[in-house]
């Protein structure tokens, strides 16, 4: 009945060498984008989740084999697409394009989010915060217009955000643009410190967001961090006192599912009806 | 009881939920374990259906390691004979001693060698019980003092549900008292504080079941004494001793509690019907399929695993699994969560203790763990561990 | 109630009962002396209930007796010595301070107190002093004996500081608020003796009562502080006690200069504060969110209560100042139950330089009387609920201390807290209050007094 | 759960490892100590069905009871056990020293009792309790032995309840004064597991190790499956004894019940030496020595009382228990202050709770005077520069952790840094240059802790009417009963 100690296995070490291999791969994908060849970029980024395909391969016939680690299940294949999404969302701190999130997701912590499947992603949150009632402690919810409060297409945002944060005013498409600047500029400036790759990668997210603003490479993260706040403290006002008042009319009339999912458009309600 | 249709179909809906899993009907035990999750929508689900967690996962690795000791259950049935003693001698001494009953001529009833231990023997006990306590309250010569394993019907959630008082009901004159037989032993007038608490918790569920009956009897609950009884050893023997106290708060608790239990009809109209616990419960099915299968009805349902699941729930090594892969602060408990609002993974306070920037939500928390962090760092390398450590 | 005639600010009715109540537990107290005798008064909060410990002084000394009156902290110490001195001009009042301790002078100026060593105390009439001092001073001998022993604060005075001071006279007095904090321990594990006789923390009238069951109890009927609308809510702490108003309702007027705010957050703390005028209370209540115990969002909603009702020129009008006059900021209190709560709003309001305002935690405002406050609510924002946060006397002292009016923060998670199946709790044999529930009760039942107040963002 | 335990605690679940919570030990671990694992039966709380016990890792010696129900069975199992124990615990007794500062005489050293968590305790207790009052003649008569282990347990159980003291140490609250680890108090409480966290085995996680060593039971109370395979090896030893219950009919039925106790106290026994040897490595704190001294005290008063044959009752006096809270309220006060101050690590959450503040020193004015009522007095100033804003209120009063037992500051001025820090200015109270101040330029912290003794308010010695109950207490008396099984 006593349990003898597990043996330490080979078969974790090809997976450590494999992802390795890999995320060598994705770098020079990323580096081959920049430099405009965009095709290069997409076979070796082909070959790098090849190599990942493998090492999750490799990876759950080790778990399966020993029965101590917690075995291979659907909520256990890595960080999921939602894990991921929530965890850079968070960190995004504004309603974001499911691009930016995967874009973020991808120079922060190195894992790829379809984003293409982040669409499918918000339903899935519909149906299970509708059906027995909020389960989950944060949803997927999406950006409300400022005016008639109807969801937006294309900016997700997190159900525990105050309301004032998910409604997008007239200044706010800016100054939520310019918060994440300040956000992964400050990032790029921590991560140097401790997790280089992820401090270069996110220093070509960052020359992404001010392009608008700077355009030279070699960045300092915290000129652009000073540049943003500037303005930030000049459009900033306006658009808090705005979204306060959205928020403190909207609270007037929607109901609690509205105020997270949005008003629905108005049904054209027929002759017949 | 007649059965309507509609009774007929959540039945099934709920057997069909349950399927193959390990059957439990909702003892006070049960339910008192039940009242201490009841905000975790699975342990909701597995109450209605009657699902048997202790035993839902044996011969997984999260198997719940709550086996009764042969000794703890003979000492607890040496006990009861003890007490049953010639006549329930003892017993009487103690109501004689320290509820000054005047118990000479006391005639007792004992319903449990009468009928079997299955669902008809509990409802024929049930019948006996109600007649009995009846003849209590019109006070007719037949009515006895003391019944030892009375049984009380109760619907539970829209259940039906039988329960077996090893309480003994007396009554001489004055109200009737539930009781209580417990194996603790009371030494120097002190017991252990939470076996206490929960042998008062069951009593006073046993005293609302008996509020209940009388009720529908017509005559006034009032009759049903909020004193409840508690019969344990004393000291190192199996002397018993008595115990006396007012439970009225505790009663209270227990209609609270009742109250809570969400209907199981609803429950069943509820669920989507591809719920089941069948594909977790198959001892034969691989160990991975049956943990995987219980993770996707885990993430359709939902979870609200805390370190207090450890000692009630059979399902908790599982959910503990579950939080440490999500890297939730539930891991800890719900200090640890208190303590760091708005932070959704121990990683990510980890790396906030190293500094990170925070996102808006965790801006209240994130500069006391970046100073803890520091002062912590600093003070560690200032009392470098080489220093701190003698050779062996 | 009688109508209310154009002089009479205080309600004839409800003042002849407390008279009546305090005269027959006085007279009851000085009548006999030969055996062993206790009298135990108990009031609600701000009762008034030290005067009556000044008139059985002043009934004692009448009846030629030598009294000593003890109180669990000082500064209940100073603030009886100054009001048995004022109040009896011909009496001497002895203080006797430990080693480190003096009067202060509103008190140690007084021609007719004096403040000695125990051993010179002994030929002494009136002798004051915390209980730990008064019983150190007797079991070495350098107190002797005394006639009668009056005990203030006696819920809050735990049964080892009682044990110390018992001995100095057959005839006890202990006059107490039945509502407050009971007495606690920083010790591992305080319930070790619970239930048993011998349990060193349980209240002072506990043991009194526990072992003379036939001790008389006078329940004093009457609030001095509270008017009839904090008494409505008041009346939940105190359940076998029934109590009124002593002032008639309209007396006690908060007024502040008309306000319009232009952003939502300035909105909802004027609308707090006009409730507040109005009613008498406010219950601001955010949406449930996870929080630190020292919540910055209801920091910067205490901070901008008070600053807001600072610069609306607040005035008060009461029975003892019946024309307007403006409310300083020393006569309002912010009451919390943690430290680091209590930390960060004194240096916010220092910030905002409102450093006369006082901010303590619920311990320290025993006792202690304001016109306004705003409290923080001890259950605001917790996951989950415990002994310390359920305690009815925490909730109890924060909510009574106010002349005119209360405004209380917390979260709107603080009610689906007690909506939840209450867990488990121990039990101890012999011992029959069950703290965890009870608190669950009051808490409960105040949240419903509270219901008309409540304001959501 | 402080801050910085929630900090650590996350820190230990990236890490898949213990973290430390204090850079020092913080209790004394005695060479020799007397180890002792105990299983009981399950249900049976108060007899000892074995009990392993030694003072060296390798020499572990065993005593099993066969069927501890059986009065006569128990005692002899206990008696065999009494002979190593008592002598052993008693030994130190014999060599006192003078104490100056306390006027009386003390054992130099003092036995120093451990065992694998707080259950074991408990079993002592109850050990205690069923030993300490047994009749020494009469038809029910036990060897005195036995009645010495009983005052003995008895005198550690109560004693355990000092906070700090190090005479009974139960290993699982020893590591949670020391590590933090994500587990919750209750599962910290298996030490198989706690040790497993804070050292997991080489390629496994924390949460891993400790999830499987947890499955095994350290004791007292046996998992259910322990005592399905025990119950037929009773059942057996008992028909084959009949109803001898001597020595010569006994011992050589009792070797299967043996070997089911030797690999359940075996596992105890290695964690419990793992988790010794493994923290006994870290340097001592220094106030150890202070509270050892009030543990020899304690032991010494307890071998004088029960060498005058002295009983100890078993519910207190209304001032006994007044005088214990006293006690244990200052045991508990001094024990942090002590820690605090030797421990850098254990200051860290005053100063994040704003009860002590911590920094570089940047001016001392020594001789400064200010008028207190007439006189210019010295009152010297000490400014320091933290790094963190300071929220410490004006006129708190605080010590130096250099001088714990000395004199107090006053928080006298807090000027915010440009560095987003705080300059604050302390003024001591005294002016008797005897005070020692701290260096100027060096790291400097004032707490709220001060080491000193509290002063205790005299109890009187006989009960007031007040506290005197209707009907008295019964003494202390055997808790045998008249039919035990």
């Amino acid at each position: 009945m006593r349990r003898s100690p597990r043996k330490p296995n080979a078969a974790a070490e090809e997976v450590a060498q494999l992802l390795s291999r890999a995320a060598d791969l994705s770098r020079q994908a990323a580096d081959e984008a920049h430099r405009g060849r965009v095709n290069e970029a997409l076979k070796l980024e082909r070959d790098a989740e090849e190599l990942r395909k493998r090492a999750r391969k490799v990876a759950s016939r080790v778990e399966a084999a020993t029965d101590d680690v917690v075995s291979q299940t659907s909520s256990e294949r890595g960080p999921s697409a939602r894990a991921s999404t929530i965890a850079a969302l968070g960190e995004l701190g504004v309603p974001s394009s499911p691009r930016a999130i995967a874009e973020y997701a991808w120079a922060r912590y190195g894992t790829r989010i379809d984003h293409r499947a982040l669409p499918s992603l918000r339903r899935d949150e519909v149906r299970s915060w509708s059906s027995t009632k909020s389960i989950r402690p944060v949803y997927i919810v999406p950006a409300l217009e400022g005016n008639r409060f109807l969801p937006v297409r294309a900016k997700l945002t997190l159900s525990d955000w105050p309301f004032e944060r998910r409604v997008i005013g007239p200044w706010s498409e800016r100054t939520d643009h310019l918060r994440a600047t300040i956000q992964i500029a400050k990032q790029v400036i921590w991560l140097r410190g401790v997790d280089p790759e992820a401090a270069k990668r996110s220093q070509s997210l960052l020359a992404m967001y001010t392009s608008s603003s700077q355009n030279d490479k070699a960045l300092d993260p915290a000129k652009v961090e000073q540049a943003a706040a500037a303005e930030l403290d000049v459009i900033g006002e306006p658009d808090r006192r705005w979204r306060d008042q959205a928020a403190e009319r909207a609270r007037g009339f929607l109901n609690e599912e509205q105020l997270l999912w949005g008003a629905e458009l108005p049904r054209i309600v027929t002759a017949r009806a | 009881m007649k059965t309507t249709a509609a009774q007929t179909s959540y039945e099934a809906k709920l057997a069909a939920i349950r399927a193959s899993a390990p059957a439990r009907s909702p003892t006070v035990r049960v339910l008192a374990a039940y009242a201490e999750h009841s905000d975790c929508n699975l342990a909701t689900l597995g109450f209605a259906a009657g699902v048997d967690f202790d035993r839902l996962l044996v011969g997984t690795q999260y198997e719940a390691p709550f086996g009764q000791s042969p000794f703890a259950f003979s000492r607890g049935v040496a006990f009861e004979r003890m007490i049953a003693k010639h006549g329930y001698a003892l017993t009487l001494e103690l109501l004689r001693e320290k509820m000054d009953f005047a118990v000479d001529d006391a005639k007792i009833i004992n319903l449990r060698q009468a009928y079997q231990k299955n669902k008809q023997g509990m409802q024929m006990r049930a019948n006996d019980t109600r007649t009995l306590i009846r003849q209590l309250i019109n006070g007719s010569p037949t009515a006895p003092n003391l019944i030892d394993g009375a049984v009380l019907q109760a619907s539970i959630g829209g259940m039906p549900a039988f329960f077996e008082a090893d309480a003994l009901a007396a009554r001489f004159g004055g109200p009737i008292h539930a009781g209580e037989v417990k194996s603790f032993p009371v030494v120097d007038g002190r017991a252990d504080r939470d076996k206490l608490g929960a042998a008062l918790d069951q009593v006073s569920m046993y005293i609302l079941f008996a509020k209940q009956l009388v009720e529908s009897i017509g005559a006034n609950p009032d009759l049903i004494s909020p004193v409840a009884l508690i019969i344990t050893p004393m000291n190192v023997s199996l002397t018993p001793t008595l115990s006396i106290k007012d439970v009225s708060k505790r009663i209270g608790r227990a209609e609270r509690l009742l109250a809570k239990v969400p209907d199981v009809r609803k429950i069943a109209a509820d669920i989507p019907p591809d719920i089941s616990f069948g594909p977790i419960a198959t001892p034969t099915a691989p160990e991975a399929s049956r943990a995987d299968a219980l993770h996707v009805l885990a993430d359709r349902v939902g979870t609200a695993y805390s370190p207090s699941c450890l000692s009630s729930c059979g399902n908790a090594l599982f959910c503990r699994g579950r939080a440490f892969k999500a890297c939730s602060p539930s891991l800890t408990g719900p200090q640890a969560i208190r303590l760091l609002p708005g932070v959704r993974s121990l990683d990510r306070a980890a790396e906030l203790t190293d500094g990170a920037p925070p996102s808006i939500n965790e801006a209240s928390v994130a500069p006391l763990l970046a100073r803890a962090g520091r002062l912590y760092d600093a003070a560690i390398a200032g009392a470098s561990p080489s220093k701190n450590r003698r050779a062996g | 109630m009688t109508p209310q005639d154009s002089s009479g600010v205080y309600d004839p009715a409800v003042m002849e009962a407390a008279r009546s109540v305090a005269n027959t537990a006085i007279q009851d107290f000085v009548s006999r002396s030969d055996s062993n005798r206790g009298v135990v008064v108990t009031a609600p909060a701000g009762s008034g209930k030290t005067g009556l410990v000044v008139n059985a002084v002043g009934a004692a000394r009448r009846q030629k007796f030598r009294v000593a009156v003890g109180t669990p902290t000082n500064e209940q110490a100073f603030s009886l010595v100054r009001r048995i001195a004022v109040d009896h001009p011909g009496e001497t009042v002895t203080f006797v301070p430990a080693s480190d301790i003096s009067l202060p002078t509103y008190a140690s100026q007084l021609s007719n107190v004096q403040q000695v060593k125990a051993s010179n105390a002994n030929g002494a009439g009136v002798i004051v002093g915390t209980l730990s001092k008064l019983g150190d001073a007797f079991s070495r001998g350098d107190l002797g004996e005394v006639d009668a022993l009056l005990v203030d604060e006696s819920f809050q005075a735990d049964s080892s500081r009682y044990y110390a001071v018992g001995g100095l006279a057959r005839l006890h007095m202990l006059v107490g608020d039945s509502g407050q904090l009971s007495p606690f321990s920083t010790i591992d594990d305080p319930d070790h003796w619970r239930g048993l006789p011998e349990d060193p923390l349980q209240t002072a009238v506990g043991v009194l009562l526990r072992n003379h069951p036939t001790t008389p109890v006078y329940k004093l009927p009457i609030t001095r502080r509270l008017d009839s609308r904090a008494a409505v809510v008041a009346q939940a702490f105190y359940p076998d006690l029934r109590f009124s108003a002593a002032v008639m309702p309209g007396v006690r007027q908060l007024r502040l200069s008309p306000a319009i705010s232009n952003e939502p957050r300035g909105r909802l703390i004027d609308r707090a504060l006009d409730g507040a005028c109005k009613n008498g209370w406010a219950h601001v209540e955010l949406p449930t969110a996870p929080s630190l115990t020292a919540d910055p969002e209801i920091i910067d909603l205490i901070a901008g209560t008070v600053d807001r009702l600072a610069q609306r020129g607040p005035k008060t009008r009461c029975e003892s100042k019946t024309t307007w006059s403006d409310l300083p900021g020393a006569r309002v209190a912010v009451g919390v139950s943690h430290n680091d709560q209590k930390d960060l709003l004194r240096s916010r309001l220092d910030s905002m330089g409102h450093s006369d305002v006082v901010v303590e935690t619920a311990n320290k405002l025993q006792g202690l009387e304001f016109d306004v406050i705003v409290a923080w609510h001890p259950l605001a924002g917790l996951p989950e609920v415990d002994e310390f946060h359920l305690e009815a006397g925490r909730l109890c002292v924060l909510l009574t201390r106010h002349r005119h009016a209360c405004i209380l923060f917390g979260r709107a998670s603080d009610r689906a807290l007690l909506d939840a199946i209450p867990p488990t709790s121990p039990a101890y044999l012999g011992f029959n209050p069950d703290p965890v529930y009870e608190g669950r009760e009051t808490h409960e039942s105040v949240f419903v007094a509270l219901e008309p107040h409540r304001l959501t963002r | 759960m402080n801050q910085l335990d929630a900090a650590l605690a996350a820190r230990s679940f990236r890490a898949g490892r213990g973290v430390r919570s204090a850079s020092l030990r913080h209790r004394r671990l005695a060479p020799n100590p007397l180890a002792l694992v105990f299983w009981q039966l399950g249900g049976e709380p108060f007899s000892a069905a074995a009990i392993g016990y030694g003072h060296k890792r390798q020499n572990l010696r065993m005593v099993v009871a066969g069927d501890p129900r059986n009065r006569d069975l128990a005692f002899a199992a206990l008696l065999k056990f009494a002979g190593w124990f008592n002598q052993r615990f008693e030994v130190a007794a014999g060599y006192r020293e003078w104490i100056q500062e306390e006027g009386t005489e003390v054992s130099s050293n003092a036995p120093q009792v451990i065992v694998a968590n707080e259950a074991s305790v408990e079993m002592i207790g109850r050990l205690g309790r069923r030993l300490a009052y047994l009749p020494t003649d009469g038809p029910k008569a036990a060897p005195p032995e036995l009645i010495r282990l009983g005052q003995h347990f008895l005198f550690l159980h109560r004693h355990s309840r000092v906070a700090g003291q190090q005479l009974v140490v139960p290993l699982t609250d020893f590591l949670s004064q020391h590590w933090v680890t994500p587990q919750s108090a209750f599962e910290q409480q298996s030490l198989g597991a706690f040790n497993s966290y804070i050292a997991p085995p080489a390629g496994s996680s924390g949460f891993h190790a400790a999830a499987e060593s947890e499955r095994d039971s350290l004791g007292p109370v046996p998992s259910g499956d322990d005592d399905q395979k025990l119950e037929p090896l009773v059942d057996r030893f008992n028909l084959r004894r009949g109803q001898a219950t001597d020595a010569v009919t006994v011992t050589p039925l009792l070797i299967p019940i043996e070997n089911h106790y030797r690999p359940l106290i075996q596992h105890t026994w290695t964690q419990v030496w793992d988790c010794r040897d493994r923290e006994a490595s870290w340097l001592e704190a220094p106030s150890v020595e202070r509270r050892w001294q009030s543990d020899r005290k304690a032991y010494t008063q307890h071998i004088d009382w029960t060498a005058k044959n002295g009983r100890t009752r078993t519910r207190q006096t209304a001032r006994q228990a007044a005088v214990r809270l006293r006690t244990l309220e200052d045991a508990k006060a001094r024990l942090q202050a002590e820690e605090a101050c030797d421990d850098p690590v254990k200051m860290i959450p005053y100063i994040l709770q704003n009860k002590a503040v911590q920094g570089r020193v940047v001016r001392i004015e020594a001789d400064r005077r200010e008028r207190i009522n007439g006189r210019m007095l010295r009152r010297p100033l000490v400014t320091l520069l933290s790094p963190d804003a300071c929220l410490v209120p004006r006129g708190k009063e605080l010590w130096w952790t250099g001088s714990p037992d000395g004199r107090s500051y006053l928080i006298h001025d807090v000027q915010p840094d440009p560095s987003g820090g705080c300059l604050v200015t302390l003024k001591l109270t005294t002016g008797s240059t005897a005070t020692p101040l701290p260096a100027a330029k060096s790291q400097a912290c004032f707490s709220v802790h001060t080491t000193t003794k509290a002063w205790f308010a005299n109890l009187p010695p006989t009960e007031p009417w007040s506290h005197r109950p209707p009907v008295g207490e019964p003494p202390p008396a055997p808790i045998e009963g008249e039919n035990p099984l």
